[in-house]
């Protein structure tokens, strides 16, 4: 865990001779590489474990039929038959692409209008509370202005996401930016830092934790939108993971909606690992990291 | 399945609650005139109460039924082929009809033949759906193509229904083949009809919507189960007498339960393009599906003891009104 | 109130280190705050520790204060004591006010509502900030906050007092009022004190012994009595000449380490 | 804007005699409570017009047919009618009162969650991970799953709700607590707050910003899960602002479309409000409100 | 290196106060914190600020450099001046390392990056944190950021420093080597200082002029010269007997407002 703060420490101990490290090491408790993978993996198998069990409890209770709540063994079948097809990596490429570029747009919107908005008042003033506004407005009530503006495109699903995401991520940098410590940006003005220049050196950086924290809740906003938006052009040319989602439930296929929803929670579980480098990247920085001291 | 015993319908001579679903939906005209006009109430009696669910999509109602929540539902042709095929012919049967018809191909106004669909863009309401399948199909007898993906000679574009009017007054689309309301709506938003869809089958008739039951509830109280046909003949007769009442009926539900009332206007102008019957039309279904196998939409699947229409049968019997052949 | 006061007055706040080490990080980026110090302290006893800066004072605190783990050694408290540690910065809660910190310790011992009033208000008497109590941390100046954060500790009640700095940012005046108060509360509760300091002069004046740490690694190097009679004067020659003594022990070492 | 400091400020002020502090009095700008309302309230209203004038143009501009895209006045007119109307009231009635309870089971669920996971290593390396990619989870993919456990139950929608809004507050919650500042999380557990006292005393309040902002985000989630919840069943005895948008959208009915979009943003602005108050409150009280010092 | 210091070394140095007020907050509640301070500083001058804990003279230099506005009266600097304020709390920031923070004023003025490097490494070796510059601020012990803090505010190269307290949290000998390497910096660069403490002495050792504020609200109440020719040590009889004469005057205000 400690092993970055360490990195950064560097330089530090010109005083202590080579044999004071080696004797250092000798007192610290050594943990591997692989030791700290397995604590971290090992909840997570249990977790897992635990949730399968009790689904297949379920399933053998024969609560519900098994056309209602498949089993997990049948659902790991799907999974795999569909694994083996072209059409679960296509729709998962198509969405992954719509969502990239969704986002990336959403972050450039989210972050823009954040920062005009903390930084204006009369902005703030005027817009600041449309933005949460905007937030609750279910995606499918922007569809006909999302057709009427773009037709059938893939624009007309980036409309629909980036008007899900964007607010998200304005809030997030909003509230960071209201937070920053007084302190800190006056001794940024005071070294020369103003206007953009404060941004950039001082809010920015400070209001960092925060951003992240709203980017997250972006991205499950955009994902959102981007499944339901994306049933606005189905088969197109290609499939989408969305149209899979709604396909799997018109067709009251059990397996097909299971197999699906473990592919989109796999990427979220992707998507969060990044971001939780991210944070954790951040909190060793800020030393935040480690409450109690190494 | 666990036994014909089931939480809110206790099997025995207790009173049973029957959890009955529908569409605020023109086509479900039967279902909803029938609960706005108290006939189901009346013709099920004291001892059952009736519960009526509204459902604006077929797979909830499906879920519904499935996980036992429900116990009958008014449902179109293709919810009902899922339901049954995907529980192996276990979860549902169809007990009664209930309309045929309100289906069309309504395009551009300029466009006034087969050949000027080339290149253009057709919406349907769902991938396989019976209206995808229906034009497909019908392309592939006028020696058109379209492929699954959207390509071919004319591009097949299934959406949402509530999204054609949109797309087709924006010019994204070039016509669309769908079910009523929204042939109403396209005709009103500059579309004219270029295929009834009725023409295309024999007698002019296929069906559009049906009346489903859970087989546990079947098994369970049979009895109940007639009474609801009942009430469906019953509803049908009254939809089929007095149509302005019912429309007017149906434009008072759907607005008690959307928050609007349906314009009478638009009922009024789908309404002859419907046809009210307890027929289920089985044959059209078959077909519908050998349409579906023949354009490589489906693998060929069985339905057999899909239907159960002796109830209807008797029904239709003691009003000495001409019974439906089982098929 | 003579340097008898070395002799113990509680069994309970005797403090007692023996070889502590405090490696900061792992491997070949380690830093080496503590190498090995050891240190008893008896009840009622009051010790200052000076030492260049860097050289591992709030470090000592913390590790006695059990808010971090030793690297070697060990320190020995009596039972069940949680000593009080006055930080180095002034660790304020932002979101109460100067009433609310200092009440923070009083709720957590479950004290009723109006021995705790009463018990905050004298508190703030005790630093001088009597009126400033719904005020909020932001709305003080650097000397109120600290006095704020010695009101909180003091609040605390333990036999055990870690003060690190503590009047540093206080006006000379004000710091003797407040060296008499703490001297007063002192002889009252039989408190244990380790204070830290970089003013030999408060050190002298305070200490019942003075202890100064050597630069990186922590080491002590140097440990003297103060015995002068209380009460003290913090301008008299007597404690001038320990402050020399210690002053002149205090540049060799930091002049050893070139700083 | 600063009055409320002032009110904590009291007592202060023992020493200036009542002729300096009217002299002070004097020397400050007196803003008066209509003066700062309509501060805040001219952007508002100017950018309302800009939006309707905008509107409005792109409609007599005649770029899409008026069925498709109404002007304002017909939507003005729709909303008048609806208002005059009991659906429109007894849907938004349904609609808040689910909201309300979904939402305070989400923050119910979200709070614990979040704590849960920060507080216990083992948890959080378990179901970490797992909130995220709970959140990115379509609502409709919960259906099936809300209809097996409660069937067709106002509960099936509190299911799909709270399954939308308690991740996104428990993200809050754990990013808020990951970055108390180590130094008060030092100085409560020394003054012995240990356990859930340290929970209570230390690092609630210390992460209060970062979960009021969680909680916001929390409120767009339920929001939307409820809109699509909403369609789980669309009632019988009762109608709902979801069932009413997605009715709307299904008859083609723009005027009616857009005046339930501005019922929803309506209730977004309320609520927005309502957080913009705690915000504030907060922000005065941890003396981060106003950066230039009054 | 006399205090023939106090006539103009450059026009843009000067700082002027014309009877400058502070209110915080409004209406009933309003604290007044500064009351008329009128204040003529010479290009070149080195000011020294005492007064009791929170008599103002934060405010006062925050006021000096912009940070805050004036409830009335006016302040008047040299044309573009903008004065370097050296923070009671050290205000690092905690995302940058040791380096990255002394780097932030010279990236503000787009030095090139070679010149940049070579500047902070000199900035950390004056205040003898060289071997310091990748650490972050959390893992430096409060002297050694208060040092980093000096080190960043001298590295705006301005024509008008104001220090807080800038040597408060630092042991006796490291802060005589940096009262002297702050009189060298001075002479060379001519500068003009504003500057806080709490220790008199430090004050006489360092000033051209000590001004006394009085508690709340402040108002300038004394002003000394201190004649003593440079270079000066801090421990030197006369630097003490100056001291003596300003802590007197000091204990007869504070005692005044009975803190
Ligand atoms: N969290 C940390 N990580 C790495 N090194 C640390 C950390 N905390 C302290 N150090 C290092 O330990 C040494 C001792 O620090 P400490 O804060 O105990 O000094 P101190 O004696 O209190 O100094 P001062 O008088 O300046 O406050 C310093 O060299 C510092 O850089
Ligand atoms: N933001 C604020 N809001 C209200 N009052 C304030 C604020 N900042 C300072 N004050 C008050 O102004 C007075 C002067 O504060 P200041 O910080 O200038 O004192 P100081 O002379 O620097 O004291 P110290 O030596 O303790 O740092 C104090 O009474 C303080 O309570
Ligand atoms: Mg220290
Ligand atoms: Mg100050």
């Amino acid at each position: 865990m400690a092993s970055d703060t360490l990195a950064d420490a560097a330089r530090a101990d010109a005083e202590i001779s080579g044999l004071d490290a080696l004797e250092i090491a000798g007192r610290q408790k050594t943990t591997t590489r692989a030791v700290t993978i397995w604590a971290s993996t090992w909840p997570k198998l249990a977790a897992l474990a635990i949730a399968v069990g009790a689904w297949q409890v379920v399933v053998w209770a024969e609560v519900w039929p098994s056309y209602s709540l498949p089993g997990p063994g049948t659902v790991w079948q799907e999974l795999v038959r569909q694994a083996g097809g072209a059409q679960l990596w296509d729709g998962l490429a198509t969405t992954l692409r719509r969502a990239a570029v969704g986002y990336v747009f959403s972050v450039g919107v989210g972050l823009l209008l954040g920062l005009a908005v903390a930084r204006f008042r009369v902005l703030r003033a005027a817009i600041g509370s449309m933005i949460t506004a905007l937030q609750t407005m279910p995606s499918i009530a922007w569809f006909p202005l999302a057709i009427l503006l773009f037709e059938l495109s893939e624009e007309a699903i980036f409309f629909v996401v980036v008007l899900g995401a964007a607010p998200s991520i304005a809030n997030g940098v909003i509230s960071g930016v209201d937070y920053v410590p007084p302190l800190l940006q006056r001794a940024g003005r005071n070294l020369g830092a103003r206007g953009l220049n404060l941004y950039r050196y001082v809010i920015a950086p400070a209001a960092l934790p925060a951003i992240v924290a709203g980017l997250k809740q972006g991205w499950a906003f955009s994902w959102r939108s981007l499944m339901a938006g994306e049933l606005i052009v189905v088969g197109i040319s290609q499939t989408s993971l969305g149209a899979q989602l709604t396909y799997a439930r018109e067709l009251a296929d059990a397996p097909w909606l299971l197999s699906t929803m473990i592919v989109i929670l796999v990427v979220g579980l992707g998507v969060d690992a990044a971001f939780g480098a991210a944070d954790q990247a951040i909190r060793r920085r800020w030393g935040v990291l480690d409450q109690t001291g190494q | 399945a666990c036994g014909a015993d089931d939480g809110a319908a206790a099997g025995g001579s207790g009173p049973v609650t029957l959890r009955l679903g529908y569409f605020p939906n023109i086509t479900h005209a039967p279902a909803v005139v029938g609960v706005e006009k108290g006939i189901f109430a009346e013709k099920l009696g004291s001892d059952v109460t009736l519960e009526t669910k509204t459902f604006n999509a077929g797979p909830a109602a499906i879920e519904a039924i499935f996980s036992g929540a429900l116990d009958a539902t008014y449902i179109g042709p293709n919810p009902t082929v899922n339901a049954f095929s995907k529980s192996r012919g276990e979860a549902i049967r169809v007990v009664s009809g209930a309309a045929s018809g309100g289906v069309a191909l309504v395009v551009k106004p300029e466009i006034t033949s087969v050949e000027q669909l080339k290149g253009k863009k057709i919406a349907t309401p769902q991938l396989g759906n019976t209206q995808d399948v229906a034009l497909r199909y019908w392309l592939k007898e006028k020696g058109l193509t379209a492929t699954k993906e959207g390509g071919g000679d004319v591009k097949v574009v299934p959406q949402e229904n509530a999204q054609t009017v949109d797309t087709f007054s924006s010019g994204a689309i070039d016509g669309a083949w769908v079910p009523e309301p929204f042939v109403s709506r396209l005709i009103n938003a500059g579309g004219k009809v270029l295929v009834d869809e009725r023409d295309l089958w024999p007698d002019r008739k296929f069906v559009i919507t049906n009346l489903i039951v859970s087989t546990k509830f079947l098994k369970a109280h049979p009895d109940v189960v007639r009474k609801l046909v009942e009430g469906q003949a019953a509803a049908n007769e009254f939809v089929n007498t007095k149509p302005d009442e019912s429309q007017q009926a149906i434009s008072d539900h759907i607005g008690k339960i959307t928050g609007k009332p349906l314009d009478v206007k638009l009922i009024k102008q789908a309404w002859p393009t419907l046809e009210f019957t307890n027929d289920p039309i089985a044959s059209s279904l078959k077909t519908g599906l050998d349409h579906a196998v023949a354009v490589g939409l489906t693998q060929p699947v069985s339905l057999d003891g899909l239907y159960d229409l002796t109830y209807l049968n008797e029904v239709l019997k003691a009003q000495g009104k001409p019974e439906v052949a089982q098929p | 109130m003579t340097s008898t006061k070395t002799t113990p007055r509680s069994a309970t706040g005797s403090v007692a280190l023996h070889g502590v080490t405090k490696v900061y990080g792992q491997g070949e980026h380690a830093v080496l705050a503590l190498d090995g110090v050891s240190l008893d302290v008896a009840p009622g006893e009051f010790v200052c520790l000076v030492g260049a800066s860097g050289c591992g004072k709030s470090t000592l605190l913390n590790l006695v204060a059990g808010l971090d783990r030793v690297s070697g050694g060990r320190i020995e408290l009596g039972d069940g004591v949680n000593p009080g540690l006055m930080f180095q910065e002034s660790a304020l809660f932002p979101w109460l006010t100067v009433e609310g910190n200092v009440d923070v310790p009083l709720k957590l011992r479950r004290l009723p509502r109006a021995q705790r009033r009463e018990r905050v208000a004298e508190l703030l008497r005790t630093v001088h900030l009597a009126e400033f109590g719904r005020k909020r941390p932001h709305q003080l100046s650097g000397g109120m906050r600290q006095r704020v954060a010695l009101a909180r500790t003091l609040a605390l009640d333990t036999p055990v007092l870690l003060m690190d700095e503590p009047f540093g940012a206080l006006d000379a005046m004000t710091r003797d009022i407040l060296h008499d108060e703490l001297e007063r509360i002192w002889t009252e509760r039989k408190l244990t004190v380790l204070f830290v300091t970089h003013n030999v002069r408060e050190a002298a004046r305070l200490a019942d012994r003075i202890i100064l740490l050597s630069s990186r690694p922590g080491r002590i190097i140097y440990s003297t009595p103060v015995d002068v009679p209380r009460p003290r004067r913090i301008d008299s020659p007597e404690i001038g000449s320990i402050a020399a003594e210690v002053t002149g022990r205090l540049r060799t070492e930091v002049g050893r380490h070139g700083q």
